[in-house]
């Protein structure tokens, strides 16, 4: 992987980052990036239904927030938090499970790929309407807050997401009540084939909490340690009841927008030149600056993550997919039987 | 004995439950200090606080989604829309999220909630604040839609609700709030969803309604009763999951069947329900299936006479029974 | 009615204006007020069913705006837009026929009262969903850009209003393509019960402008010179093709929120500061100043205005419901008759 | 001569429909530069500009409503919606705004639009994206409603919906879009809404359906064909208003109906037609008004066994109109 060699030598202080939690961003960046490139190939294979919407180049946007999170704090994502899934915690194998949608996946295969929800970590299973998780997401820290809990939520949402207007009543609301919530922006430049600046009026996406009277911050979303640290404050404040943030993370998806769109609607220079800033490499080399992180540590990390993946598709790749009548389950308590024809 | 109104069932209800289990809140358009447009919710923000009696903004998208995302954490949200004319902003919230919240996570999460919905017209309320359109949630499984035709069903059936593990849709027909009075059982009672009532017994004809319709139609019964004709009355107060056993039980007896409905006829609930006798029950039908109901144009129009025009009474219901007596 | 003195007098050349249009704002002002007191007390006698929204105190917001515009340019309103629908130019017994809905309303009495509407004028006869025409006329403005027309939209609605996401979805769309059209925010301080406080986390409700990329400016909005100019310019701007503008009007309801609501929710003290910067009278005290009114012109307007509305009134009274059969009218094209049931 | 598939067909359409009149224009997610997700919108950006093929940004609300507005001031709009999934927030603008827009105005506006929508199961879509929600649309008068099932229909109803004065929802099937072809005609030609199409005729049994479903009920009609019965077999192709004089003669002729629908079967147009044939034509019913429908349940599955299970196919249809056939 490219990257960029930063001049100066920096030292854990000036990060203010411990050497775990670097080192636990940047295997969970590792790790993100892995599965994702694991999940296109097989993919391309053929071996799971549906698509594949790929965050490679987005990692850092979902691993920094997420990372430090407690079990109860919620994460309401979107379609591109593979990151945030494999940070918050969700066993491989539930989220390759997801992906192949078999009767091991906690949804039990009723919801399609990238759909990844695992409630014991408190990783919400998303509809697909865009920013149909900001509203509900905004909900849950409304139950927080009327529960007087410390816990927070983390919506995700892509700057295209933004222009719906159920997204807008939520951060309404969250803005009056002061609601336990973070949103995160992950501004990739593109909403499918929709350039940002005809998605809305304005450059900096976080512009948008001005309307609502919490603070909007734009950060670099390649950098993880910028991300993590704003997001971390961001989540004190709204433990504290200090009420919500918007940040914006500008980022870029190398690929399409999920794996069978060729993306042609890119310059390939902005493709290049936002590879360079690669958010895994950048973070690789700061640790290797840093002194805590060489090569070979690398390759065993590679290594020990690629055996996971192997061992999870294996695992997943030999389960069945559910019963046919299983589509009959789920639907209502168990006083309420599900009207049946028999054709 | 004091005589409830169903609109006071309803607020004893919301006060009993409330005080009942504290995971139970409220939400919605001026519900707090103003007590509700139709003071459902009078003295409710006194007894529990602003935390838990939350004057909304006006932002009926986040009042049905919110409410998902309160369920989700573990409380039991009672969101209510002003008037059913206004669901319709929050209908991607509650098809797509509360409707299909269990399925879509294999069980892992649940979704009780109870959306309270004020809905109906007969009251001069025109195009904007007559509608009920409770057709679109009857035919999205996942959800439960009710709408009590009396305060013993309107307590029963939210105090189900509310108890209940699943999204339901409490429409309260406006008509009925003040008009309707009865004597209410000291104790704590429920309501089953699912279950319909027989309201009158009677030999000749089924009539099946539910809300306000219930009430044209038990006045047609009675006013038939008179000119010989002995009709049974069905109050279907659940209209997803509806009771197809009572009302085929009913067929079984009749064997013929007027249907009644507020709503715009084409696509309505009794649509459903006529179809469902016929496939299920043809062989004890001696007559067509027959409806009674809304126009087939766009809302309920504001003028009186239009308004009338519109809906279903008992002198309309009563003339179909007597072609359906007739066949 | 009561009002303010101005110290210094001034004079027309520093108000900017013409005589006539000073006048002319004036003469709106007065009809706007005296039309509106008169279907209260109509309602209050029970002349007319349904009920009755009052914008009494609120008329320089919506008379401002609207003197000036062209036919074809549009009003798309909310329920208390009166003002507008008096100075656009619907003809008065349209106006009154509208709130008896009388066959000879120009919706024949299908929509209810306060619901004004007429083509020919542009102005158009509203949906009851709050910033439903804020949805419906944003998408005028579009018809007019595309048409490459230099008309305008003026969509009126209130602060409460401005939570809605269809508000923000049309908003957001306009700021993206500079559409001609001109926000015109009535904030009364109240959406029905709830302050405004509870409604957004914001104080001025135009910096909800700043998430969509175009101005937005909060004005006092009893002021109706500085109200017109306001609009004016923005107005200018529009049919320049420059993109719109949000303007907040600070105003106040001066009863409740329709007929039947005693507006308890609300001090005393309140109401009556409001009272005191009546914009009828403000506008009176200016034109008195300014030397180009009299007690006695405004006597005889007075008395000018009340025969109009008597005859208006009258006319209405004497008039006829439709037909319960226009129920099935204006449902589909010609082509396609409703389905009819003979019960 | 070349034949023309479903998605040729209505990018066709909509290129000459642009040619003939300038009021025509398009607006809808990546309509534009993109083509459309399933290509429907190719080329269509560099004939017609910007201006006429609006890529917008993700504001269904707008999408519909701001549509609304621009027919009002004189346009033809075609406002696309990617998936019918995602309308539900466009439900608002449609049922209030452009359902109602010439009712509420007596008749002073007019809203000729067509919300083109991409809809329907059999592609691995699972829960969000294999959606139909046809009914809501079919209970509100004011709208059109239409789903073709053929390339020609798919053009000829398309010009119709664009030319006439009312709004209408075009569903286009998504599993239709490559896999049906035929050739066209060269010259201009329209499809009347309204009118459904007897595709084979038969004298058993009436199986009547519409969109993917009625390919469905054609395989099932050829293979009962060979084991004797002979079915006729309508395309609704307008699912409001629907056409009840050509379903209504064809069960005078066959006394026998299966009604085949790919939603839910509970509140679907299914039951409506249903309860209609039994009000208007039960002298003529010789055996019970049948459906064969998706399974109750809150969408459509992901996983490949859960899909197929929920939808209708050509075994199930022959299974029931067998059924039906030994009553
Ligand atoms: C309400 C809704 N409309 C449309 C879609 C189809 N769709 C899926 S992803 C996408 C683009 C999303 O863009 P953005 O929010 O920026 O997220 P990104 O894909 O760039 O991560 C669209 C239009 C959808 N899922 N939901
Ligand atoms: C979508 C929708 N929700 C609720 C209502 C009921 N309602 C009518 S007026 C109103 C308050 C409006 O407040 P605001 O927008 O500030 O306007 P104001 O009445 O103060 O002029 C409410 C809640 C409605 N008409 N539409
Ligand atoms: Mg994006
Ligand atoms: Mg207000």
């Amino acid at each position: 992987m490219p990257a960029t060699k930063i001049a100066a030598k920096p030292s854990l202080k000036q990060i203010g980052l411990s050497k775990e939690t670097l080192l636990g961003l940047y295997t969970n960046l590792l790790k993100t990036r892995m599965l994702d490139e694991r999940f296109r190939k097989l993919f391309r294979q053929g071996r799971f239904a549906g698509t594949y919407f790929s965050a490679v180049g987005q990692e850092a946007t979902t691993v920094g927030p997420t990372y430090g999170l407690r079990d109860e704090d919620i994460i309401a994502p979107s379609h591109r938090e593979i990151g945030a899934a494999v940070t918050k915690g969700i066993p491989l194998v539930h989220i390759v499970a997801q992906i192949y949608a078999r009767i091991n996946s906690p949804d039990k295969g009723k919801t399609h790929p990238c759909h990844y929800g695992w409630r014991e970590k408190g990783f919400i299973s998303p509809s697909s309407t865009l920013a149909g998780q900001t509203v509900t997401g905004t909900g849950c820290a409304m139950g927080f807050q009327i529960q007087k809990k410390d816990n927070v939520v983390i919506a995700f949402f892509g700057e295209g997401a933004t222009a719906r207007g159920g997204w807008h009543e939520a951060v309404n609301y969250a803005g009056i009540h002061k609601l336990p919530i973070i949103y995160v922006c992950q501004n990739n430049l593109w909403a499918e084939s929709v350039p940002a600046h005809r998605q809305a009026g304005i450059k900096d996406f976080s512009d948008r909490a001005k309307a609502y009277g919490f603070p909007g911050i734009t950060i670099d979303g390649n950098d993880v340690v910028l991300v993590h640290k704003t997001a971390a404050k961001a989540i004190e404040r709204a433990r504290n009841g200090e009420g919500p943030t918007l940040i914006e993370c500008k980022t870029y998806r190398w690929y399409g927008h999920s794996e069978i769109d060729p993306a042609d609607y890119r310059r390939e220079e902005e493709i290049i030149e936002w590879k360079k800033g690669d958010p895994i490499a950048r973070a690789e080399n700061l640790l290797l600056d840093l002194g805590i992180h060489t090569s070979k540590k690398r390759e065993a990390m590679v290594e020990q993550i690629n055996q996971e993946i192997d061992e999870a598709v294996a695992a997943c790749e030999k389960e069945k997919y559910a019963e046919p009548e299983e589509a009959y389950n789920d639907v209502y308590s168990e006083n309420f039987p599900v009207r049946r024809d028999d054709y | 004995m004091k005589k409830t109104t169903l609109i006071e069932a309803i607020t004893q209800t919301l006060f009993e439950e409330m005080e009942r289990d504290d995971r139970v809140f409220l939400i919605g358009q001026d519900i707090g200090l103003y007590g509700g447009v139709f003071k459902a919710t009078k003295g409710l923000l006194d007894r529990f606080g602003p935390e838990r009696v939350i004057d909304s903004p006006i932002s009926e998208v986040y009042i049905a989604g919110g409410s998902v995302g309160a369920a989700m954490v573990g409380l039991r949200p009672i969101p209510e829309i002003q008037f059913a004319d206004f669901i319709t902003p929050s209908m991607d919230q509650i098809i797509q999220q509360a409707a299909k919240l269990r399925y879509r996570t294999g069980g892992q999460w649940t979704c009780p909630m109870t959306i309270r919905v004020c809905c109906g017209g007969d009251v001069g309320g025109g195009l904007y604040h007559s509608q009920i359109n409770e057709q679109w949630f009857f035919s999205q499984p996942g959800l439960q839609v009710v709408m009590p035709a009396t305060p013993y069903d309107a307590k029963g059936l939210l105090k189900s609700a509310i108890r209940g593990e699943d999204p339901v849709i409490y429409f309260e027909h406006k008509r009925l709030y003040r008009w309707v009075k009865e004597e209410l059982p000291e104790d704590d009672f429920t309501v089953p969803i699912g279950k319909a009532a027989v309201r009158k017994e009677g030999d000749d004809i089924t009539i099946v309604s539910y809300g306000f319709m219930y009430h044209r139609s038990i006045e047609a019964a009675q006013a038939l009763e008179k000119e010989g004709v002995s009709a049974e009355v069905i109050d279907m107060r659940t209209i997803s999951p509806w009771d197809r056993e009572t009302i085929y039980e009913s067929v079984k007896k009749t064997s013929k069947v007027v249907l009644v409905q507020e709503s715009s006829k084409t696509g309505g609930v009794m649509g459903e329900v006529s179809a469902s006798i016929t496939e299920e029950m043809f062989d004890y039908l001696d007559a067509p299936v027959s409806r009674v109901c809304g126009l087939d144009v766009p809302a309920i129009p504001f003028a009186p006479p239009m308004e009338h025009f519109f809906l279903p009474n008992a002198e309309k219901i009563a003339r179909v029974v007597k072609k359906v007596m007739e066949y």
